[in-house]
């Protein structure tokens, strides 16, 4: 598999196509926050509603490249129903996945089975500039959740 | 034909740039990026080299032999890009700068700060860098004062209908000479001319347009240009703003440091006379020296010859996009050839112009995406970013070909 | 003995630097200005020639490939320099400029800006270069607040008596490392640490000592931090502002335009993220490079070998003025020289500093000669200008001798 | 001659160790005007005393290098007694000898017979760093004629 193919995986494309969870969410039990990739003009806004300490519900507007759009709906996906704790480890874990610390060195070796249909975007390690497109939702969704949480 | 021409200009002076040689060497390589940065032909590498190692010391300050060559080779260049824009003065109209951007944020503070007041309008447009915008904002929030805007119409050109009552109340019209995201040509000369009648001064971004035409302030009848050297193929870290005597008497400095001062006193100090009021600090030395033999070069192969082949290029990018990937492509910014200059955005169907260059690069081919620095323009366009492929004197038909191919390759991966 | 160590490390090195053996094949030729810029070993000027040849493309905003290599060359040499100055967060603390005086200007508004009220006072040093005076002077003029000065005494060095109380009323403490005139190290920890005790931020002025020192801010502990490229083996046009990532957060941004934001909509402007939110438009890529190369070049010397062989050839060069010249010369600046670095000023009997570096040219030894851009300390000092001969990695005794013998000439020539 | 004797004629080094017309000037018919050299630090008070249109009067206080304050005693001695015109002819007749204007090609030839003992800092042309030592107290001068005239 080229490097290419492993970027733009089938499932990418798929999520990219028809993403999951799009739309907006309204109510008192909801968060919202935009965030922007300064880099390409990517746009992605994120609603979650928390009840209890438990992400119920996520909707996703925006506009973005493959890697943003299906790295949203992924994950999306991958967290509806978690606890917040549940969806912090995840993102670190995510994060450390697709080698978003500066890029010194290789990646530290993660166990890509725990991280289901997400693992498809591992590919993005070998662009380093599309790591970014591939955060950007989850950046986006810590700081709603830290919204949530502060108040 | 003009197609004929323009590859063989290129041809012959492809060769004068190494990192075609050395990059096609190992894999296809095919620069579509020159809007953003250009490359560098030999004689500029070689001139900043040999600039190292026989002629550097600090500028201006020096009696000694050295300094003086190096103040030569420095002020030689200021003299040289003055006269290759027409300006009257050249040894004083032209300020060196680090880029196009610290030129415009010179002229905001420099001009700006004694034209505005709160109750003061300027005018720019809706398809400006953001390099002519934010310095205002930034200027704006300082001191207070409104911003109007000219809109452009689905052609990409600005809509001039409320020109008049606009110019009527703005003191300032900031405006590109061309887009770097539409390649819109604008109508500067007519509009300097009305600004004017209006008692409006003209702040042009140069950026895009100097690397490419031949530039003539006096014709054009702007008060201040901001150009940028790496786009015309002198090296990174050096700019300039060339404003008329005049104008540049009248702006207060802006960066304080050494240089820019004939006198600093414990409670003040005394601004040194123009251009040097506004250079502060150390200046590109290496830099101007390089962007001197940069404009050796482009007058050798002349600035007319340039802008025809980047038309032709154009042109027959244009058509081989349209025949090859029809209804799959659009095309944005002007129809006619004439009102455009050699920068072509334009969006795949269904492929985020990410991915395009993304998909491109693995062919090869270097093109931007993005938001281009002109996040107004793209929400006017109702889009978050586009891909663009840019033209300049080393490109030809085989570089648009290879374009054509990858977007081909581009669509199908993503409609598989 | 420590002057024959220092013939050693020059011999050695000065091959690598191809002025040396360019200009001195055609004449004499004795460089003692690197105060005012250094020059450049090879591996600085191949590491340019190769960015230009191989990587080059513009930065940040690219997908393909060749931006993406552009763009790890410029971030690895933001990382370097922070480690060079032992930052703690080295890809966020460092803010690429054009020069340090860019740097100063920067922090005067980003941070003045926000700190400062037109009831508040800032503290700088009668010794200050015009680069760490008149960015502060040109704020003043926008916002008002008052400035206090800390004098220094007839040895060169700073008067601290008041300090204290100096101290209490100051929101900001601007102070150089190392004085470019008298070449006096200030006691920079003690004094951020009282500034500290006072609620003071710092801000040094490195150009001076980082070329010539290991510089570790947390030990210093400063807040902000001015460098500057070409006084250290790197290109023109590059300087760079350190400060803690909490400070730069504060700061407001400076200079508008591409790269330098998040947003930007009609309306308005959010910043991008920092080091990014102060870099307006393309930066010095290429001159990044060669930085990266002149901190290689300098660790691999090590700057403790670098400050040693300063501080010999200093003492050298003050017992030979001192025993060759006697009284017809005097020398400013401390006599202990623990609290100097490689910099000397001089006056010699009844010559003015111009006509000393007139004559010392003809003998090929390049000094510099005049007010140093610290017109305030030449007032203090009582004098309009002094000759300054100053010394790097590649100066030895010969350099030294050859300023004795062109100095006695000079002294004849004006007491026949 | 090698060009640094002809810079450090013996009349310059004259003029520079034992200044013509040192001191300073007051009275209504006084005008005074400071002038800065930025690049050395060079600084030279000139006093003019006008009666007519007649420079009856002239001092110098000052510091500087010996080309900028033999340029300003030999000065002193060239106008004294001439009218503002004739002042004036001289300063751009002296600026054409020491070749001002920007230094493209070689500059005018001039009579130096007409310049007496001005002539002798001819020597700067070579040096261009240093013209503008020599022009300081010219270019000052022309300030203080300028004030005069402007009232
Ligand atoms: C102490 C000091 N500060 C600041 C500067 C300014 O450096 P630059 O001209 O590179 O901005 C210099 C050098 O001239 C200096 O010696
Ligand atoms: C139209 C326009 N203006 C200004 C700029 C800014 O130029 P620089 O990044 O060299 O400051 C650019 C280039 O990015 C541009 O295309």
């Amino acid at each position: 598999m080229n490097d290419l193919d492993d970027l733009y995986r089938e499932i990418i494309l798929d999520h990219y196509k028809n993403p999951r969870n799009q739309g907006i969410l309204e109510g008192p039990a909801v968060h919202a926050e935009e965030g922007f990739n300064p880099l390409c003009g990517d746009e992605v806004k994120i609603y979650v509603k928390i009840e209890g300490d438990i992400v119920t519900d996520i909707k996703i507007t925006g506009q973005g490249c493959s890697i943003s759009r299906s790295s949203a709906s992924l994950m999306s996906q991958a967290i509806k129903g978690c606890s917040i704790e549940e969806v912090k480890a995840l993102v670190s874990r995510f994060k450390r996945m697709i080698a978003v610390e500066e890029v010194q060195g290789e990646p530290e070796p993660v166990d890509l089975r725990e991280f289901g249909e997400l693992a498809a975007l591992q590919g993005v390690v070998k662009f380093p500039v599309r790591i970014k497109c591939a955060t950007l939702p989850w950046n986006t969704l810590m700081l709603a959740l830290d919204g949530a949480q502060a108040g | 034909m003009a197609s004929v021409e323009v590859t063989n200009l290129a041809n012959e002076l492809r060769k004068d740039f190494p990192i075609f040689a050395d990059i096609r060497n190992s894999r296809p390589f095919y620069y579509l990026d020159s809007a953003a940065s250009s490359q560098r032909p030999m004689s500029v590498l070689d001139t900043m080299d040999r600039y190292y190692r026989h002629s550097h010391a600090n500028v201006h300050r020096g009696v000694y032999g050295l300094a003086e060559e190096a103040t030569g080779i420095y002020e030689a260049a200021r003299r040289h890009l003055g006269r290759f824009i027409g300006a009257r003065d050249p040894a004083h109209e032209i300020v060196f700068t680090k880029n196009a951007t610290e030129a415009l944020n010179l002229v905001a503070q420099g001009l700006g700060r004694v034209l505005l007041k709160p109750e003061s309008h300027i005018l720019l447009t809706e398809m400006e860098h953001h390099a002519n915008l934010v310095p205002w904002m930034i200027l704006q929030e300082q001191i207070g004062f409104s911003i109007d805007y000219l809109p452009f119409d689905a052609e990409g050109l600005l809509v001039l209908e409320n020109l008049d009552a606009l110019l009527e109340r703005a003191d300032i019209l900031g405006v590109t000479l061309m887009s770097n995201v539409l390649g819109t040509l604008n109508p500067v000369s007519m509009l300097s001319r009305k600004a004017h009648e209006h008692g409006a001064l003209v702040v042009a971004d140069g950026a895009q347009f100097v690397p490419h035409f031949q530039t003539d302030v006096d014709q054009l009848g702007v008060d201040c240009l901001a150009i940028t050297g790496h786009k015309m193929l002198a090296p990174t870290g050096i700019g300039a703003l060339w404003a008329r005597s005049e104008i540049l008497e009248a702006m207060q400095p802006f960066l304080g440091g050494g240089e820019m001062i004939s006198d600093v006193r414990l409670d003040g100090f005394t601004p040194n006379e123009i251009p040097h009021k506004f250079e502060a600090g150390t200046p590109p030395i290496a830099e101007a020296a390089g962007w001197d033999a940069a404009l050796d070069y482009l007058e050798t192969v002349g600035m007319e010859a340039i802008s025809n082949h980047d038309r032709a290029l154009t042109s027959y990018a244009i058509s081989q996009l349209q025949d090859r990937l029809d209804e799959r492509i659009k095309i944005f910014g002007p129809s006619d050839i004439t009102k455009r200059g050699g920068v072509l955005s334009f969006e795949l169907a269904d492929v985020h112009p990410h991915d395009v260059a993304q998909v491109l690069d693995q062919h090869g081919v270097c093109v931007r995406a993005g938001h281009h620095c002109a996040k107004p323009l793209m929400r006017e366009l109702g889009v978050g970013a586009t891909a663009r492929a840019s033209f300049y004197l080393y490109n030809d038909e085989a570089d648009v070909d290879a374009l054509v191919e990858a977007l081909l390759d581009a669509y199908r991966m993503f409609h598989s």
